[in-house]
């Protein structure tokens, strides 16, 4: 499709849909292509919204509903804008184990928010995790800059807290 | 040859044939039931229902090997060897947990539900279901939803079958619906503002085997066991869809599509499903008029005919020449008898084509099977559905009968030009659609000095013609049809004609004088195929169910589909 | 049941005396009968029959007299439309045109449009009680049914529901149980297209 | 026997060992250079069929097997890595993929050589985002060291791999769910036939394996299948890595040859249990496997013992300590939970199973539990899954072997859990419980149909 027929005002800039489209090559289809472009389309604005998926459908040529679908099945991409930082809290078994739960529990009410929401600062959004894969770090919390912060107890909860108020760290720097 | 065994019954399979273990089944009257399959759809084996006991004989030692597991029989293939067994234990026991677990979350409100009597949650329930269920949680419950003008969803009542979104995405290959989210809070959902607009959209209502998605224009007007059903083909365009078309109560309340895969396979558009309005239409004519002046007065049909005879007989006498137009919503019978009566009238008549709606292009579906899920499609074969751009029902048929009767089809363009040159005209209109003739070529008509129509609805050549008799409608009459591809289609009437009206062919037959003259449609095809030699094929006036072509011999089809029937009368009652 | 079903009772008629073949005894007790009840009436206590409509039969409670439709706690119809009682009915008295029910309506869907009963035709089985699976239709104890025409017998829905309002305070709704209240419900009362003659008649007791 | 030597982790002290030169200069690449200039594919799969090699994804199917079942004229076959590792207490790939990963790209070199693939997808879950990073510059630089590309060594083998991001979805680790998402959709599972080494990936001959197999794989080739027999019991071959988490005091992954007791893994290599306390019973390898009660712990961590004790199997020895004080319900509420959340939701009895699995436990562990609920769920338990044949998948038998597991080996403790824990709050409302016995819930005499609770059913009994 010819971006003279997107639609205007038009959401995902050039340079990003350049860098979805350089993802084509690389498998024998285009739909293929859905899973990376919501990540980048994700990284881009936090958050996938409904004009964003008809664009990405556009370029892979493929419905919106089809989009739509693939990104409903995964737990990671939300639609409303995350707070500048997203931290998970696992609450599977080994970090269950070791207090997850009420971990989780604490630092929501701590930031008087309910897991999956954003602080009305918009400086952070709490979640929580099946298993994050940092088992042993357990109880265990993952921020979406790449920091591993474990084992947790409520003192190094609030003092982790304090530090993704703060904001991201780019990946080079971990 | 292929053996098959089921529940220790052995049982031929026929030549070629490309069958699961459902169809063979229910090919040798053995019933395995389903949610999710759908013969022309991917197979994705999700509602877990037909499973059964597979195994293998081993053809040269005569052993049996069954697999220790169940396994769903819409996966199996029926091949030589295979070795079903639907009844077991084990098997019963399933499908008791099975619907157990469809209906911990599903409501139960069958007595407002559309579906009730076609549902098969219903009937399975009834059959192969627990008596009580041991949820004693919280529901989840879910949201009603529009996924277009013409559909609901009830999401709540889904089963997450899936068939909808596997069809949008393989036969129209639009891919509106999908599913959102995960495990038992998935939903069926549209994205926004992109409702299911497709031109076979409605197709996803009689796919859904539960209460889910519903024709928002039928929705809580009718128990389905209220309805009668009749075979029907629909008149919507030249591709010939066989439908169902059932009445209650002299109207008609929806046309559903019935399987002919020479045809339409399972499908028909929602222009022909929603063509049944034109049925219980208020602009039908309801009896005979005579213009007297500048007004027309309905006359009882007797003195209708009198009149008409006398006029004619005069004129006829006078030797002016008649022109007769027959229109391609005739059916092959009411055409044949219009042109032999017309041709028993005088030998200086022209017959003509009436005209032949035509709009847009022929729009053809090719199903994608690698559009849907990723399921097997092994067991399906492919058959494209074609929306003709022609919207007349029998111009083949119609065109036959002129050939025979006249000097082949004269269009009709051609036809009016020469209005003038035949004083009597004689119009065979039917369609459904009162603005099925223009003004100008209305008044190319009322330039013949004697004006007769035959027609169903009050449109503008009505308004002008000195003999308006009011026929049956498309609904009311029985007869056939050819269609695009020359396949001669049989319907049945529906409703009986409208008060004051006579079927066409009746009426011919008063007009015509004989008495002797069959009216049964059936009588009168066999007496048009001993002379008409496109139609030297068919055998005493019969036409076989799935139509018969008139050209060739029909391809066998290696897959025996065949309509979900989760009908009330299809339960054994105790 | 098959004639060999072991369920089956074989009873025999018992043997008569010659006293008993002679049907005098049987005679003599029915004049004893008869006898009192002259007694009875002449004294001026006891009479069988009724000065009726002075006074007034009470039927049985499970007496099943005129329909009647039921209304919720708000005053709407209870019916769904669901047409199982038109369905269960015998000889087709009932006819019922369903609707999408009002927005406001957010405990339910559908509605009875019109709900009409040829009363001259039902044979007051009692089936539609028996279909109904909300507790809409009802038979109620009223017998003393007529009218001038016959299509002042064909009861319609304000008819009906009339009758319900009539009869309410002496039969109470026979499962008492009203549909659970959800938090945003309307108050908006049951609007008929048409107003049926109302019929009129003393409460009852 | 002799002393283990680790191999899987040989490097992974060493911080440097990310660069590619590094890696060489410690003999990698040896071993795909060899394979790919002196072996044909075929050897490959016979050498890696002779080691016995067995997937270390859960299953363990036999890899060598596997790669055997591609059909012999196939003209384009997919290599798809799963590295979506999301089975909970499992870290092992994350390891190897962060710590080391070009022993992991070497794997995968060698069997696409084998597979003759020549794409390989490694689906990484996005929860690994530094392990993501490092594999993405670790592709980067082998295909600089001419490792990957066109014509490797000059072999005329071509190899470009991709990583592929998951998304969080547990079921994506499920080989043909894996596939699903690979191409763009949603991650159901697909049915089998046709399996995917017929018809996998884009609808063409793919191969699936886990990180830590393919990771084997260059070892195999350099030290042949004998060497790899050498360790661990019968049938279970090789180093495996071990995964401690829970309740003990050291969290860790180790190398391990396959057969270690459970025992052997917390006294040795996890410190002891927590704060002091005795072991209750332990996971063998993540939640889905069932649990290894006290008694159980000498039994050998590998592919077939560990069947023997009612444990589902091997799974990703991911190893889960619960120590004495933890109850049995709030295992049972954490795995219910977790396969609630992560049922796909495609077939009948997982969808609703879990979540109907998950409302019961949640009521019994608040107080509401019947003794009978024990015999529905176990009932509900033993007809979901791949084994009874009700599913596409195996997660439905994931779903409910740890609690036909527990309520089999700890079912005194559930029943006076449930006798001891009574909250009026949490009971079932006898509606409720009447309309599930069939009774009925209203006076006599009455109809059935109670919008919001619904029955329509005479009232019997």
């Amino acid at each position: 499709m010819t971006p003279t027929t997107l639609p205007t005002p038009r959401m995902i800039p050039d340079s990003l849909r350049q860098k979805i489209e350089s993802y084509v090559p690389r498998y024998p289809n285009k739909k293929a292509v859905t899973l990376p472009a919501l990540h980048m389309v994700h990284s881009h604005f936090r958050c996938v919204p409904y004009q964003a998926m008809k664009e990405i459908a556009e370029i892979l040529e493929i419905t919106p509903a089809e989009v739509a679908d693939t990104m409903s099945f995964y737990g990671f991409f939300p639609q409303a804008p995350l707070g500048d930082v997203r931290v998970w809290i696992c609450r599977s078994i080994s970090c269950m184990l070791r207090g997850g739960d009420e971990l989780l529990e604490h630092a929501c009410k701590n930031l008087n928010i309910e897991p999956g929401q954003t602080t009305a600062d918009g400086k952070l959004t709490v979640e929580f995790a099946e298993c994050l894969g940092i088992c042993d770090h357990a109880p265990a919390a993952l921020s979406d800059d790449g920091r591993v912060f474990g084992p947790l107890d409520e003192s190094s909860l609030q003092k982790m807290l304090d530090d993704l108020r703060k904001g991201p760290i780019p990946l080079e720097e971990l | 040859m292929a053996t098959i065994i089921i529940d220790g019954q052995s049982f031929e399979l026929p030549e070629g044939a490309k069958f699961n273990a459902i169809q063979a089944a229910k090919h040798f009257g053995i019933d395995i039931p389903y949610y999710c399959w759908h013969p022309a759809l991917s197979v994705v084996a999700n509602c877990r229902m037909c499973e059964i006991e597979v195994g293998t004989k081993d053809p040269a030692t005569g052993e049996i090997k069954m697999l220790p597991r169940l396994v769903p029989g819409c996966q199996t293939p029926a091949r030589d060897g295979t070795v079903l067994v639907t009844e077991s234990a084990k098997v019963l026991e399933h499908r008791k947990n099975i619907m157990e677990l469809l209906l911990i979350n599903h409501p139960l409100d069958c007595p407002v539900c559309d579906q009730a009597g076609e549902c098969g949650l219903q009937d399975y329930s009834y059959e192969h279901g627990r008596a009580a269920h041991r949820f004693v949680e919280e529901r989840n419950v879910k949201p009603k939803k529009e996924v277009s003008d013409l559909i609901v969803l009830n999401q709540d009542r889904c089963i997450m079958c899936t068939r909808c979104v596997r069809f949008t995405r393989e036969i129209p290959g639009t891919a509106e619906l999908h599913v959102m989210r995960r495990g038992d809070h998935g939903e069926i959902a549209i994205f926004p503002d992109q409702p299911v607009d497709n031109p076979l959209a409605g197709n996803v209502v009689d796919l859904c085997p539960v209460g889910a998605l519903l024709d928002k224009d039928f929705l809580h007007n009718q128990r389905v066991w209220f309805l009668s059903k009749h075979d029907g083909v629909c008149t919507g365009c030249s591709t010939g869809c066989n439908i169902s078309v059932e009445e209650n109560a002299g109207k008609v309340w929806r046309h559903k599509p019935r399987h002919n895969p020479y045809v339409n396979d399972y499908w028909i558009c929602d222009e022909g499903r929603y063509g049944y309005k034109a049925a219980n239409s208020p602009t039908l004519l309801g009896g005979n008029y005579v213009l007297e002046g500048k007004d027309h007065h309905g006359v009882p049909t007797d003195r209708f005919v009198k009149r008409l005879n006398e006029t004619l007989t005069t004129r006829i006498l006078d030797k002016q020449s008649v022109l007769g137009i027959l229109s391609p919503y005739l059916s092959v019978e009411e055409a044949f008898a219009a042109a032999q009566w017309l041709a028993s009238l005088t030998n200086r008549v022209e017959l003509a084509l009436g005209p032949v709606p035509v709009r847009g292009e022929d729009l053809t579906f090719a199903p994608d099977k690698t559009k849907g899920r990723s399921g097997d499609t092994s067991f399906i074969v492919p058959r494209p559905f074609t929306i003709s751009a022609e919207k007349a029902p029998n111009r083949a048929g119609v065109e036959m009968m002129l050939d025979h009767f006249g000097k082949g089809a004269v269009p009709f363009e051609k036809a009016l030009e020469s209005v003038a040159s035949h004083p009597i005209v004689i119009v065979f209109g039917g369609s459904p659609d009162e603005s099925w003739i223009e003004a100008d070529q209305v008044a190319a008509l009322r330039k013949a000095e004697v004006l007769v129509l035959f027609d169903t609805t009050i449109n503008p050549l009505a308004d002008v013609a000195d003999f308006v008799a009011g026929i049956a409608s498309f609904a009311e009459k029985s007869g056939t049809y050819v269609n695009r591809d020359r396949r001669l289609q049989r319907f049945e009437a529906a409703l009986p004609p409208r008060e004051g009206v006579w079927p066409l062919l009746d009426l011919i037959a008063i007009v015509s004088g004989d008495g002797k003259a069959p009216i049964r449609s059936q009588e009168i095809l066999k007496a048009a195929a001993r002379v008409v030699p496109g139609l030297a094929k068919v055998e005493d006036g019969l036409v076989p169910e799935l139509g018969l072509n008139l050209d060739s011999k029909d391809q066998p089809i290696p897959d025996a589909g065949f309509q979900d029937d989760w009908t009330l009368a299809n339960v054994s009652t105790v | 049941m098959r004639s060999d079903d072991p369920a089956l009772k074989k009873m025999t008629p018992p043997k008569l005396t010659l006293l008993e073949q002679s049907y005098l005894p049987q005679i003599l007790g029915g004049l004893v009968v008869t006898g009192r009840h002259i007694v009875k009436a002449a004294l001026g206590d006891g009479a069988v029959t009724m000065e009726y409509p002075e006074v007034q039969h009470q039927p049985s409670p499970n007496y099943r007299g005129v329909h009647r439709l039921n209304k919720d706690e708000q005053g709407r119809v209870k019916c769904v439309a669901c047409m199982l009682c038109a369905t269960a009915c015998p000889v087709h008295c009932i006819d019922i045109v369903g609707a999408t029910a009002p927005e406001s309506w957010t405990d339910r869907e559908k509605y009875c449009q019109s709900f009409v009963i040829d009363e001259l035709r039902c044979i007051y089985c009692g089936m539609c009680e028996e279909a109904c699976p909300v507790d809409a239709i009802e038979l109620t104890s009223m017998y003393d049914l007529s009218g001038l025409s016959r299509e002042e017998m064909i009861f319609d829905k304000t008819k009906l529901l009339s009758v319900f309002d009539l009869t309410k305070e002496g039969e109470p709704m026979k499962s008492g149980i009203v549909p659970p209240a959800s938090s945003n419900r309307s108050r908006e009362l049951v609007t008929t297209p048409t107003t049926g003659p109302v019929i009129e008649r003393q409460q009852l007791v | 026997m002799p002393k283990f030597e680790p191999v899987l982790s040989r490097n992974w002290n060493d911080p440097e060992i990310l660069s590619v030169k590094r890696y060489e200069s410690k003999g990698g690449y040896a071993a795909s250079r060899k394979a790919l200039t002196t072996m044909s594919p075929d050897q490959v799969v016979d050498l890696v069929k002779a080691s016995e090699l067995r997937g270390r994804g859960g299953a363990g199917f036999p890899t060598g097997l596997k790669w055997s079942f591609l059909p012999k004229d196939r003209k384009e076959t997919f290599m798809c890595v799963n590295g979506d590792e999301s089975e909970p207490a499992t870290f092992n790939n994350r390891y190897l993929v962060e710590k080391d990963p070009h022993q992991f790209i070497e794997g995968i070199l060698i069997g696409c050589f084998a597979t003759r693939a020549s794409t390989a997808y490694v689906y990484l879950r996005f929860e690994y985002i530094k392990a993501i990073k490092i594999l993405e510059q670790a592709i980067a630089e082998a295909r600089a060291a001419g490792h990957l590309g066109k014509n490797i060594y000059g072999s005329g083998f071509d190899l470009e791999i991709w990583c592929h991001r998951g998304a969080g979805a547990y079921i994506c680790g499920e080989e043909t769910g894996l596939i699903e998402s690979l191409e763009g959709k949603r991650g159901w599972p697909r049915i089998k036939p046709p399996f995917p080494a017929i018809e996998g990936a884009f609808r063409k001959p793919t191969v699936v394996n886990n990180i830590e197999t393919l990771a084997c794989v260059p070892h195999i080739v350099e030290r042949g299948a004998d060497w790899f027999k050498s360790m661990g019991t019968p049938k279970s071959y090789g180093p495996k890595l071990y995964t401690i988490s829970g309740q003990v005091n050291k969290q860790v992954c180790v190398e391990l040859p396959l057969g270690v007791t459970t025992n052997q893994l917390i006294e040795e290599h996890g410190g002891g249990v927590w704060k002091g306390r005795k072991a209750k019973a332990a996971i063998p390898g993540g939640i889905s496997m069932g649990l290894l009660t006290k008694d159980e712990f000498d039994v050998p961590l590998d592919f077939e013992e560990i069947r023997k004790t009612g444990c589902l199997g091997l799974g990703t020895a991911a190893v889960t300590v619960l120590d004495e004080t933890t109850r049995i319900i709030d295992y049972l509420y954490n795995t219910s939970r977790f396969f609630a959340h992560e049922s796909c939701g495609q077939c009948t009895p997982c969808r609703e199973g879990t979540g109907w699995l998950y409302k019961t436990i949640k009521r019994i562990r608040d107080g509401g539990g019947r003794i009978e609920d024990l015999d529905l769920m176990n009932h509900l338990a033993n007809n979901m899954g791949i084994t009874p044949g009700t599913t596409i998948c195996g997660l439905a038998d994931g779903a409910a072997w740890p609690i036909k597991n527990a309520i089999a080996k700890y079912r005194p403790e559930l029943e006076q859990f449930i006798r001891e824990n009574v909250n009026p709050a949490a009971r079932i409302a006898p509606v409720q419980e009447a309309i599930s016995a069939g009774r009925s819930p209203l006076p006599s005499n009455t109809s059935m149909f109670v919008p919001g609770i619904g029955i329509a059913k005479s009232a019997t009994s």
